[in-house]
């Protein structure tokens, strides 16, 4: 068993951390000019545009992925115009994973983003323009505080939804070890080889350190606790 | 060792079925040649459209010969690279040793068997000859009907399903049942009530390295190929493709 | 004129519709009307919070409003309480003070050290705003609008939740803003005694109309002002401090020609001052009695007695040299006794009075 | 004794403690003190609101809280207006309304047309809460509360946010509750008017403990009494209304063996009533004048001269066969002057007085 | 293309529905109790629960469902369990499908509920109990109505991932026509077997219903809406 356990391969540990991670900051950058924009439209608009963001959910992510390797592949719309620009491919890469898990998991931190801008009203905005702070000012001064747990809950949805995710990576990153290979999908080979031992310690390291890191974090984000209302 | 930090890793891509199999037969190679070999395992469908779009595989061991042959019309692999690597064998595996493994004796409607587990016979190549033999012995509609059918997405899943006692008799892989100990008793399926299980490898397109060209002959080495009959699967006849 | 424009907006069924205003450059002006009448909605468009509001506001000479064009509210410089105390919910009671404080341009005019002192928030400032009680709440809201360096300052019934102790100790800092860093302050109420107490004018809305803009002299002395609904009517003189009694712990004040006692008042010889005197105060006699210990017997003439009620008259008093008259509530039965008539002379006998500014 | 226990509560740093406590079973009973004082957390202590409360508390023989068992909110038939006004979001002004009403147990005494003709919501009725200004958002509260057939009335400072036209509107209501349906009212203010008003009792309290209970007598006659910081002392008798003027639209009240003329009250010969008259208000003649509009005259012995402030005294004077005394403050220079001493006798000349419930 | 779309088997579509609409509803019912809960707990408890309630995202789904399958196949001790009170067993069964898409999306429930009873505090409570609504009262009149948006955000949230849920349901219910073969799996399949057209069509399907469904649910809700605070 200890001879097993030092023989794992944990470089898909690693790599899912960095994917998680790069996918969760994107997320949380773009999702929030994204979610203003979606707290403050009104009428029929908000309404359709909020069910788009929520479609990449009920495809299956297999299906999802085989999408987006067709658009991002070197024959696809996305895929050439990201070459023409000269970068490298997508596909297989770890931008790619990044950039499909981003839109898999953005329901998650779009609606607790949105939801949390249109709790907190305008209020508190205006009491800081009055008080002479200027736009982002205003966003870094109140609104990033006062949404706080909403970037709390949005980021650890879309951090753990993107550590579980398997079929969008899997199709688009290819299962490359060392490059793409993520610890879903190790984890996942293990049991497909019938390799149960491995699957059962590489799984049981995730649970754990993923029961760490979420108490830890939203055992600091109580202790700062905003109850607004 | 100090070479083998100089040699070019090789990638290959395996149906899962093959996968168990595979890791060992590279790890030896790794072990007597010093080049890293890395597994990309999934299904082959998902496999082929990946390598029609680029993916940076060198072999491609798939669970079928279509896949294959249709990379080898869409020109992706090198010239005359197409070969049958093993011939899948299909058992009855009966895990409570209450169902005898002789098909034509199942009664379906007895109370014990709640599922009978096959791979997908539209997405697995051991799911349609699973198939070809269950509607020889007139069972397919029947347990299609009663909904006692379980597929499995690949016969891994459908392996596990048995296994784990949720179907209590299934058609699956022999390979699986030789490289694994498991409860209750198989039997091989005559061959003559299935077309052949012919299980493709190709090299793809520009990665005929020297390095690639080693792993080939390792694996046809004679020990390797002892070592596949001993997991459960056929060898090709020699000439056949 | 320093805060000019007009402002419309709708909000439901309501109309918000001012009409052309001016607010004086200096000075509290009092926003006066029933609830619901739109004076808040009148304060926020103003301020720039009502997207929707159209119209045009100069404010000393800035264009804050015009065309659909708005400067926004972050470079107007203002200070603005809201009716629901809105600390920030994040920050505690100091940083909640000093947010304005520290994005205001520098020189600064009322420094932190004042402002607590003045508001009493000394024990409060590392308290989470959650569990400030109501009154303290409002308070720091007050303070922190003061510390951000405000060239006008709006306040949305600031004083609401404030106990008449409070009240007092802000008062004077209020009037002290008012006449020292003379910028002009606007200031919903609904309490006529703060009216009183603190306004130069008064803006009174009905209907989401404004509908006058009166100095405080105007606006007490109209026998039905709409600052005393179905209370007494006021007049409101103007007196000049004529002298001090230190002795007695009395002022003298000139009202016209005739001299009034008040108490001591810290205020420099020769000053204008208001003097607020309810019509209910004051009392008609035909002399002044030998021994008593009213100070104030003011000889007066009889200009026009109207009906106020059904048992009692409004009297119109005329004091020589005085351009504001002073009202009395007389019962009928006395103008039937005293056979009280226009033109003729009388002396006015005022026990208590009020003092403006 | 109706509503009767004691209550501490720890909150931060700040620490209830009410000490034993007897709120009368009937009338309305003001809760008074500074901001922070502790008043809201008094009263939502008393209705169960706080779980960490400990204590006891027994209203109408009934347990509410004794040995940390707490009889469910929803068991104690309370009318509880908060001092945010906290209407229901999802509903409209008529369902807020509506809410209590349809969980009381029947037969109502308190209707909803009534209510809303007292609060003047009729035009309202259809409105998002959202929209309401801040004086109707608490008339709606306020209507709420009542429709829900309370047993007792808990309300913070239900009036801050209203304007005197409309407290002037509610005031009648909240007196007819309080005299015709008899429930007993507890009634945080800050505003010493509203005190006056309307209370029978009021619960001064200062950092967190009940200072004292004491009847509104008793609470006005103290000379230096809490409710008038800064303000005028006051000073109320108790009255019977001996007869009605009608031509003249007047009351005639006896206080002790005096008379006492005031406008026209719509009451029955023979009852009893409470008279506030400001300190202030009081003048003191060696004899009535012939001539004055000034109604009251009443004949008084010195009983005390004490000093009020720098300037001026406090003099307690005694009607006769009245037990309250009646409070003049002089100016030093008249007790010179007139050479006020104890045990002569003087007229003191009334110019208005203001009646209790 | 007609005569593919005519025919295609559409039962998985219905199965579908099935699964993800008692998923739901099951989520919603039991997720209240729990969300209340974990909403009025404090301190070190309540992030280690908040914690273990998100857990289930960081296993790839087919594990998860692999361990499921285990655990409650007739060999696994909640099978055995399950199977002594009587009932038939949960693998492969609808049952099982909807109990393990329940706790899979178990966390897209939880979170936006806690979260809501958190941000509406207790102040409307109190005022309803002084109007002497009792508890079950409070919760149907007061709670449910004022976090309506936060139900909202988890059912859908909740019914899109079970939707295109896949390698749970894959595991755990056995991909039995007509009974657990639902409409991911069944794209995955025409994908798997390069029947791309039968694969675009299902895909259209899908993304053209839940669009619509999603505009119209988010457009309803909008019209109703509650803005708190
Ligand atoms: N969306 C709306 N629909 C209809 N009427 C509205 C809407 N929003 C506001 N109102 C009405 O506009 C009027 C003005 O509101 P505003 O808040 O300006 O009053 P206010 O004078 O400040 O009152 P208060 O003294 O009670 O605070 C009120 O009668 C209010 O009911
Ligand atoms: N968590 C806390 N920590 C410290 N002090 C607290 C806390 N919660 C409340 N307090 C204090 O308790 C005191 C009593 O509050 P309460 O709301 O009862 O006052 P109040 O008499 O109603 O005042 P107001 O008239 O301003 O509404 C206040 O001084 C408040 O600051
Ligand atoms: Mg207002
Ligand atoms: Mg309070």
């Amino acid at each position: 068993m200890l001879d097993l356990i030092l023989n794992l391969d944990y470089q898909p540990l690693w790599i899912t951390l960095q994917v998680a991670t790069y996918t969760t900051i994107l997320l949380i950058i773009l999702g929030t000019p994204l979610a203003l924009w979606l707290a403050k439209i009104t009428g029929a608009k908000k309404a359709v545009l909020e069910a788009v963001v929520a479609l990449p959910l009920v495809l299956p992510p297999t299906v999802l992925g085989f999408y987006l390797l067709v658009t991002m592949g070197p024959d696809g719309p996305v895929g050439q115009l990201w070459a023409s620009m000269g970068f490298s491919p997508l596909t297989f890469s770890m931008t790619g994973l990044v950039i499909g898990s981003f839109l898999y998991s953005l329901p998650f931190a779009i609606q607790p983003l949105m939801h949390g801008f249109e709790l907190m009203g305008k209020r508190p905005i205006e009491a800081s323009a009055s008080l002479g702070a200027s736009k982002w000012d205003q966003f870094f001064s109140i609104t990033l505080p006062l949404t706080r747990r909403h970037y709390l809950v949005g980021a650890t949805l879309a951090f753990a939804h993107t550590v579980g995710e398997f079929g969008v990576i899997l199709m688009l990153g290819g299962n490359i070890p060392g490059v793409t290979q993520v610890v879903s999908i190790a984890i996942y080979d293990h049991v497909e080889a019938l390799e149960y031992s491995q699957a059962h310690i590489l799984s049981a390291i995730m649970l754990v350190m993923s029961l760490l890191v979420l108490s830890i974090v939203y055992g600091v984000n109580r202790r700062l606790e905003v109850k607004v209302g | 060792s100090n070479a083998a930090t100089q040699q070019k890793p090789i990638h290959l891509a395996v149906s899962a079925n093959f996968l168990a199999t595979l890791k060992q037969i590279s790890q030896k190679f790794t072990k007597q040649t010093g080049i890293p070999v890395y597994l990309s395992n999934g299904a082959t469908g998902m496999l082929y459209a990946q390598i029609k779009r680029g993916a940076p595989y060198d072999l491609f061991f798939a669970a079928d010969a279509r896949r294959p042959e249709l990379l080898e019309q869409a020109g992706l692999i090198e010239p005359n690279s197409r070969f049958t690597y093993v011939k899948g064998k299909l058992v009855v595996w009966s895990r409570t040793g209450y169902f005898s493994t002789d098909l034509a004796k199942l009664v379906v409607t007895s109370p014990q068997l709640r599922y009978f587990a096959i791979a997908n016979p539209k997405s697995a190549p051991y799911g349609r000859a699973a198939k070809q033999v269950l509607e020889h012995y007139g069972l397919y509609r029947t347990l299609l009907k009663s909904h006692q059918l379980a597929l499995g997405e690949n016969v891994g899943k459908t392996f596990h399903y048995v296994a784990t006692g949720n179907a209590q008799i299934g058609l699956l892989a022999k390979s699986y049942l030789m490289t694994h100990s498991v409860k209750g008793h198989f039997k091989d399926v005559d061959e003559s009530l299935y077309s052949p299980i012919i299980q493709q490898a190709v090299v793809l397109k520009g990665k005929k390295s020297s390095e690639v060209q080693q792993f080939l002959d390792f694996f046809r080495s004679e020990a390797v190929q002892v070592q596949l009959q001993k997991a459960g699967y056929d060898l090709p006849q020699k000439g056949v493709k | 004129m320093s805060l000019t424009g007009h402002l419309s907006l709708t909000r439901g069924g309501f109309q918000l519709d001012t009409g052309l205003f001016e607010i004086p450059e200096t000075g509290l002006t009092a926003i006066f009307g029933h609830s619901g009448c739109g004076k808040t909605s009148f304060l926020r468009a103003l301020a720039g919070f009502e997207n929707e509001a159209k119209g045009e506001v100069v404010f000393q000479g800035k264009l804050w409003l015009k065309d659909g064009k708005s400067l926004p509210v972050y470079q107007r410089k203002l200070g603005y309480v809201f009716q629901e105390s809105s600390l920030f919910a994040h920050l505690d009671v100091e940083n909640n003070l000093r947010y304005g404080l520290k994005r205001a341009t520098k020189p600064h005019h009322i420094h932190f050290e004042q402002v607590v002192e003045w508001l009493n928030l000394a024990h409060l400032l590392v308290r989470d705003v959650q569990t400030l009680s109501g009154g303290e709440k409002q308070r720091v809201a007050i303070g922190r609008a003061l510390l951000g360096q405000p060239n006008i300052l709006m306040m949305d019934e600031p004083m609401a939740s404030l106990d008449s102790l409070s009240k007092q100790q802000i008062f004077p800092y209020l009037e002290r803003l008012r006449d020292e860093i003379k910028i002009p302050i606007l200031y919903i109420t609904h309490s006529s005694d703060e009216v009183v107490r603190l306004a130069d004018t008064v803006i009174f809305m009905a209907e989401g109309k404004i509908a006058s803009i009166e100095s405080i002299e105007q606006a007490l002395n109209q026998p039905h002002s709409p600052l005393y609904q179905n209370q007494d009517p006021r007049s409101v003189l103007s007196a000049v401090l004529d002298s001090h009694v230190l002795e007695d712990g009395l002022s003298c004040l000139k009202v016209g020609s005739a001299k009034l006692s008040i108490s001591y008042l810290d205020k420099a010889v020769g000053e204008t001052l208001r003097v607020v005197i309810s019509a209910n105060q004051v009392s008609l006699m035909k002399e002044k009695p030998v021994l008593t210990s009213m100070l104030n017997h003011l000889p007066v003439t009889i200009e026009d007695i109207s009906d106020f009620n059904e048992f009692s008259v409004l009297v119109r008093l005329r004091l020589k040299d005085e351009p504001w008259p002073l009202l009395a509530q007389i019962t009928k039965r006395s103008v039937k006794q005293l056979a009280l008539e226009e033109a003729s002379e009388w002396i006015a006998a005022i026990k208590s009075v009020s003092i403006l500014n």
